[in-house]
Parts: C-alpha cells; sequence; structure tokens
C-alpha cells in the first residue's frame, strides 16, 4: 500500500472489491473525522445509492431518501467500511470482508431470490470456468 | 500534450449537473440549503440555450413549410416505381405474394397519411391503382397484374 | 461562527464548495484531498483549492490547465493553491473558511 | 495459433456484428437518395470506429477495466452519470429499432404485421442470453451474419461505376435537400459508430482476460474487423445507388430497402435480405442489451459477466432484461420501426462526444494504460469528428423530425 493519497484521484469513486475479488460497488463516498485540534482523518469508505443521489443536488438525495425507505432492502441504506479493513491500494481498492455475507450483496441476494433465481434456467445458465 | 495533466487529481464535474438537468435546484426556495453562489451564472447559461433552442425551432418551422408539395411529387413517383418493381418480381415470381401484398398497402397507407390534408389527383390515380393491382396480386391474375403495372408507367 | 460541530464530514460533498479566508476573500474551490498513511491511519495532510472553477465545471479542469501551460501561462497562477489542514476550518462543512488569510499562505 | 483464432474471430465479428438495423437503414436510404455521394459518411465514421475500438481493446487490456468503470473512476459519478443515462436513453430506442428489425425480417418472410412478432421475439432473445455463453452470442451471430456478404455479391454482379464511387467517397456538399443530406450522414455516422460496441467489446475482452500480449492481435482486430463490415455497409449503400436511385425510390418503409437485392439475386434477393436483417437485428439487440447491462453494473460497481452464475450477478441480469422489455414496449407501441431507427441513430450522433472524450482523455492516463497512451493523430481525428458530427446532429434532427416528418 503507498503513503501517500490523492483522495479524490485515488480512492473516491473507486472499486471495492473484497477477499475473493467480487465487486462490491464503487465507493461512493468518504467520510472524514474532524475535530478540534485533532488531525483530519479518513473514517470509513460509503457506497450506497443515497450517497450517490446526494452528489447530484437535494431533489435527487429527496428521491433516493424516499426510494430506500420504501423498497430498500438493505439493513442500513449505506454501506461503510473502516478503513482498517483496506488491504490493498490501486485502481481498485481491496478490502479484507466477506461481500456475499456483507449488506453490499443484499440487492444481488433479493433479486436472486424474488425474481432473476424464480425465473426458469437461471440455475443451469453457465458451467464456471 | 495532455499526459502530464494526469499526474494531480481527477477532473470534478460536480457544477455541470444542474447545468444538464435544468431547474432541478434552485436553492434560494429552501432556506437550509447552500446558497448555490454559481446560480447565477447557471441561469444565464439556461438562458442562453433557451435562446437557442427558439432560433432553432423557428428556423425549421420556416423551413418545412415550403417543401410539402414538393416532398409529395417525390413520394408518389417513389412509391410507383417502387409498385412497378414489385409487380415486375411478382411476375417474374421473384416475391411471394404476402410481400408484395404488403408492400401495396405500404405505399397505401403512407400516401392516404400524407394527402389526408389536401387533395392531389396524381395520388388518388395511385391510390387507385395500387388498389387493381392489390386485387390482381391477391387473385393470383397475372394478365391483370401485367395490366395495372403498364398503368403505372403512364 | 458556526452553532453546531459536525465531527463526520463529507469528503465528496466538499467538492467543488467554496472556500473563503478569515477576511472572507474568495481562496477558490476544493478540488482535491491529500493524505498520509500513519499505521492504520489516513490522515489528511492538505486540501487543494483551485481557482478555475470554470474548467472544474465542465470537466477539463486538467486539460485546461495544460492547454493553458502549453500556452505559455506561468505554472504559478494554474497551480491550485495548497492548505495544510490545520488552516482549514470545516466546522461548517458547506462553507469552508481558512483560519488565516490568502497572503500568509503565499507567503510560507 | 490461439492468436490466429483470436484475430479470425475478431474480423468475422466485424463482419457479422458491423451490419444491425441502423447501418442497412442509413446505408439504404442514403444510396437511394443520394447515390454514391453519402460514401465518404460511412469510410469516415469507420476509421474513428477502427481508432475508437483499438482504445476501448488497449484500454481492457492493459488496465483489465473497461471504458464505464473507468470514467466513473476517473471523472467521477456527476460526469459519469451524464453520458450514462443518455446512453440507456438511446439504447432503449436502439433496442426497439433492432427488435423492430427481426420482425420485419419475420414479416417479409411471413406477411404477418412486427406487432405481433414483437413479443416472443423480444422473449427469444432474452432466451438467448439467458441461456446462451458470451461465446455463444459472438459466435452465432457472426457467422450466421455472413449472410450479409450476399450485400457485396450483389453490388459485383450489378456491375458499379467504381469511379463515381470512389468519388462519393470524398465528402462533398448536396445538389439539393441538404437537410436531409445532412441528417442521413450524422445517421450514418451514429449507425457506424456505435457506442455500445466500445462497451461490448471492451467487457468482452475483459472477460476473454487479455493481457499486454492481446495488443497487436487487438489493433489487427480493430482495424480488419471493422474494415470488412464497413465493406458491407458500402455494398448496401451501393446496392440501394443502383436498384433504387435510378428509379426515384425513397426509402420511406422498410419494404422499399427490401428490394434492393432482388435485380441481381432474383428469389434469393428477399429471403436474404430478410435473413440478414433478422440475423444482424437479433446479435445487435443481445449485444446492445448486454452493452447496457456490462455499463451500468461497471458505472455503478456489481459483479458482472456474461459468463458467471446469474445468482451473483442478479441486477446484471436484472439490467438487460428491464432493457429488452423497455425496448420490446417501445416497438408495440406502433411508432415506425424504420423513423425509430433513423432518429436514434442520430440521437447517438449527438451523444457521441460526451461518450467518447472521456476515454480519449483515459486513453492518455498513464495509471490506466501505462507507457501506452495514444498518438496525437488519434485524439484529433476522434476528437474532431465527433465534435463537428454532434454540431451538424443538433442542427439536423429538428430540421427532420419537423419538416422530413
Amino acid at each position: 500500500m503507498k503513503a501517500h493519497y490523492f483522495l479524490v484521484r485515488d480512492l473516491l469513486d473507486n472499486q471495492l472489491v473484497d477477499r475473493d475479488k467480487r465487486n462490491l460497488g464503487k465507493i461512493d463516498g468518504i467520510a472524514l473525522h474532524v475535530a478540534q485540534g485533532k488531525q483530519t482523518r479518513v473514517t470509513h469508505l460509503e457506497s450506497g445509492a443515497l450517497i450517490l443521489a446526494r452528489r447530484l443536488g437535494p431533489r435527487w438525495e429527496r428521491i433516493a431518501a424516499f426510494m430506500t425507505r420504501h423498497f430498500g432492502v438493505r439493513k442500513n441504506p449505506v454501506f461503510r467500511v473502516p478503513w482498517s479493513k483496506v488491504t490493498k491500494t490501486g485502481i481498485d481498492i481491496h478490502i479484507d470482508i466477506d461481500g456475499v455475507k456483507s449488506d453490499a450483496f443484499a440487492w444481488e441476494h433479493w433479486l436472486d431470490d424474488h425474481l432473476i433465481g424464480r425465473l426458469p434456467l437461471a440455475h443451469e445458465h453457465i458451467k464456471e470456468d | 500534450m495532455w499526459g502530464h495533466t494526469f499526474e494531480s487529481q481527477k477532473c470534478r464535474t460536480e457544477g455541470l449537473t444542474p447545468l444538464l438537468w435544468g431547474h432541478t435546484f434552485d436553492s434560494t426556495k429552501n432556506p437550509n440549503q447552500r446558497p448555490d453562489p454559481r446560480s447565477a451564472r447557471h441561469m444565464h447559461c439556461v438562458d442562453l440555450m433557451r435562446r437557442l433552442w427558439a432560433i432553432a425551432i423557428a428556423f425549421t418551422l420556416a423551413c418545412s413549410k415550403q417543401d410539402d408539395s414538393e416532398k409529395l411529387r417525390k413520394s408518389i413517383d417513389s412509391w410507383s416505381a417502387t409498385l412497378q418493381l414489385v409487380a415486375d418480381a411478382r411476375l417474374k415470381n421473384e416475391v411471394r405474394k404476402g410481400f408484395a401484398l404488403k408492400t401495396i398497402e405500404a405505399a397505401v397507407d403512407d400516401l392516404e397519411r400524407q394527402t389526408a390534408k389536401t387533395t392531389d389527383d396524381r395520388a388518388t390515380r395511385l391510390i387507385g391503382v395500387a388498389a387493381k393491382l392489390r386485387q390482381a396480386v391477391e387473385a393470383d391474375d397475372r394478365a391483370s397484374i401485367a395490366k395495372a403495372r403498364g398503368e403505372l408507367v403512364r | 461562527m458556526s452553532t453546531s460541530k459536525k465531527t463526520e464530514v463529507k469528503l465528496e460533498l466538499l467538492l467543488g464548495t467554496r472556500v473563503v479566508d478569515v477576511n472572507g476573500e474568495r481562496v477558490g474551490h476544493i478540488e482535491e484531498v491529500l493524505a498520509d498513511r500513519d499505521g492504520d491511519e489516513l490522515l489528511v495532510t492538505h486540501y487543494l483549492v483551485g481557482r478555475y472553477a470554470l474548467f472544474e465545471r465542465f470537466s477539463i479542469y486538467h486539460v485546461g490547465i495544460g492547454l493553458l501551460r502549453y500556452l505559455g501561462a506561468r505554472g504559478a497562477s494554474a497551480k491550485p493553491h495548497r492548505i495544510p489542514w490545520d488552516k482549514m476550518d470545516l466546522s461548517d462543512p458547506e462553507h469552508p473558511r481558512l483560519n488565516c488569510t490568502v497572503d500568509e499562505l503565499k507567503s510560507r | 495459433m490461439k492468436k490466429f483464432l483470436q484475430v479470425a474471430l475478431g474480423v468475422v465479428t466485424g463482419i457479422g456484428g458491423f451490419l444491425e438495423v441502423g447501418s442497412i437503414a442509413t446505408a439504404a436510404e442514403a444510396g437511394a437518395s443520394f447515390k454514391y455521394a453519402l460514401l465518404w459518411a460511412i469510410a469516415l465514421g469507420t476509421i474513428c470506429l477502427i481508432f475508437l475500438v483499438e482504445m476501448t481493446g488497449r484500454l481492457a487490456a492493459i488496465s483489465k477495466h473497461a471504458v464505464a468503470d473507468a470514467v466513473r473512476e476517473r471523472l467521477g459519478f456527476p460526469f459519469a452519470v451524464i453520458p450514462r443515462t443518455a446512453e440507456i436513453i438511446v439504447n432503449i430506442m436502439v433496442i426497439g429499432a433492432e427488435i423492430g428489425g427481426v420482425c420485419l425480417a419475420l414479416k417479409f418472410m411471413t406477411g404477418i404485421e412486427v406487432r405481433v412478432w414483437a413479443i416472443p421475439v423480444t422473449l427469444l432473445i432474452w432466451l438467448t442470453i439467458w441461456a446462451g455463453t458470451l461465446d455463444f452470442i459472438e459466435d452465432a451471430t457472426s457467422i450466421l451474419g455472413l449472410a450479409s456478404i450476399a450485400f457485396v455479391v450483389a453490388a459485383v454482379k450489378m456491375h458499379p461505376d467504381v469511379h463515381a464511387a470512389l468519388r462519393g467517397l470524398v465528402p462533398s456538399s448536396p445538389h439539393q435537400d441538404a437537410a436531409h443530406y445532412w441528417y442521413i450522414a450524422v445517421g450514418i455516422l451514429g449507425a457506424t459508430i456505435s457506442p455500445y460496441m466500445f462497451h461490448f467489446y471492451g467487457s468482452g475482452a475483459i472477460e476473454d482476460k487479455w493481457g499486454e500480449d492481446s495488443l497487436g492481435a487487438n489493433r489487427i482486430t480493430a482495424v480488419l474487423g471493422m474494415s470488412f463490415g464497413a465493406v458491407m455497409s458500402m455494398a448496401v449503400l451501393v446496392c440501394a445507388a443502383l436498384v433504387l436511385a435510378p428509379r426515384s425510390i425513397e426509402v420511406a418503409r422498410y419494404e422499399q430497402a427490401a428490394l434492393v437485392l432482388i435485380p441481381a439475386l432474383g428469389r434469393w434477393g428477399l429471403p436474404l435480405f430478410a435473413a440478414t436483417l433478422g440475423v444482424c437485428c437479433f446479435g445487435a439487440a443481445m449485444e446492445v442489451s448486454l452493452a447496457t447491462a456490462y455499463m451500468t453494473a461497471q458505472t455503478l460497481g456489481w459483479n458482472w459477466g456474461e459468463n458467471k452464475k446469474p445468482d451473483k450477478e442478479a441486477r446484471f441480469a436484472m439490467t438487460y432484461v428491464i432493457m429488452l422489455l423497455l425496448g420490446g414496449t417501445l416497438l408495440l407501441t406502433g411508432i415506425d420501426p424504420l423513423k425509430l431507427t433513423m432518429l436514434a441513430m442520430a440521437l447517438t450522433a449527438v451523444i457521441l462526444p460526451l461518450i467518447v472524450l472521456p476515454f480519449v482523455l483515459l486513453l492518455n492516463d498513464q495509471t490506466y494504460v501505462h507507457e501506452h497512451t495514444n498518438g496525437p493523430i488519434g485524439n484529433t481525428v476522434v476528437i474532431v469528428t465527433l465534435v463537428l458530427a454532434s454540431i451538424v446532429a443538433i442542427v439536423t434532427i429538428p430540421l427532420e423530425i419537423m419538416g422530413g416528418g
């Protein structure tokens, strides 16, 4: 891992990858801890529609908030990873968690259980290499 | 030339979105939201875009009026030639009956649509010949197809 | 100055916000945040505050700066301000403020 | 040997995958209305496409990231959302047009109306993506797409005026009907430089695990594949110029375009036209739906891949299902497939700079492509062409919609 970061260039909007190299979403936001007299530090990398919508403006944020409130399937609408879980940085940001069990895969599981997985042939689809 | 420019940081475009979405956020309405210092310039851009659109539309309307009759004339020539080609092909058994019928239908449909507001003698005549051709094709009557085809040439 | 103190600030929302100095004078817009890794922590060291809001706005910041330099603009004028973390007051994240003047920055 | 196969497949993909409803419709209209005068637009579009496809492949091979990935990562979400949204909207129209192309082909052969076919065809396309692998989709459409060689055979059989055709390769301004001429010109550019091709090609390269050693093959594929594809498009234009233009037939309906092969190929003409149209559009509909799913997944950082099990990428699968449904629905509204096609292609030309300019930036970024950055010629050709095309498109689209009707 390198020592110096340009947070916007190197982290924000880059790909989050779990320990089995699964894509867990992009880094939609970065949480900083700001306190008087203490050096500002990066606490969490965040991912979620709510965070993305906020970047587009208040109206989109309201729409996203409404949608997540009524149709959300995640336990917490924002998926947060503490900085300490980051194991490798580059174009992709590797984190030491099991993505399939995490909230980042909530939609994947929900769609699979309720829709995609119920369609014929969904599981015989393709043999894995 | 641009290679070195990427050594610093990522380009940002937070400010581009309001321009593209139009008036999605007029931040002055809600005192809790941060006032956008760039809104004046943003409004100016939107204004300019509107004006350009107005000019484009006016220009369009001016151009579209004049060549309606010219367009109809071309369209009649085009469909007349199409029907000849289809009749020939049907006589040589190069296209199926169904396709020939559909093409004749398309011709009549397109011409009727264009003459819905105006009357045009040539168009009316062509629609009449198309109807004859259609009957002939439907009945597999080669002589009548040839006759209708002859009428198309005139 | 501000009534409430937020301890958590969203970096993505800081981007593009206008920064003023202690006298309320315009400095520019936040474009990038620099950080150094220190053990398990990632500590913010500097904020880059640029003056070419138009470039930044149209996502052509770097191309624009590159062109300017190519056409002979002075390096200094195109360079963003490099503001140390302790000079930036983020107690109101929507209105970041320097706790010094622009001139003080330059003299460093 | 493996390299050779890769290139051969690429070339076949170029030939088979190049033609789709957009290029057939625009080339036929161009030939019918302006004879050879618009051949240059196909040539120019193809040169641009070669550069762009090569760039996409290079980016994928070196960085293992597709264009949509890199745009999001480099230029940020607030920018990325603009071209991607534009693409989704245009892609729905394109999918509608492609499904329409398949339905028309069936209509030509059976006489049964387009609307009747829309639902079964959409279902069949979905089923093929659902149950097929990427290789299957690529190979099947490429090989079946070779039916489009019929256009080249017909064009040669009719002995075109070679000198006139060569003159058409030089851009010229029209003697009459300038708005229509430029509208078709941008339509051709939009049909030739299809953005979905970049997502499909780049993502395919990642799925096929290309590396730095694939760069040579990538270059040859881009040049040969796209050039052969362009020959097919030009053949359609030449056939239309030889069959329709002398009879002053304009292409107002697809039925008229379908006549172009009959004088040269007789009773084989219509079935071959229908087969080419049907197969190419079927392939393109799959590719556009998949491309939309690829780019959406890459922009939002989901798992993606046509070769993965769907329970690990339900969102990816969901995206192409939704796209197909929307495209099919658009067709059911009874919209004229030819007008839909022409509009979709012209709109593509409008949004092209938005899609392509960022990735010209990326291909100069050493974080992604290391030392394999672009040269100045490629950059300039691509940027200038696309910006001009976009301006012309913005001017001609309102003219055509309101004037040309």
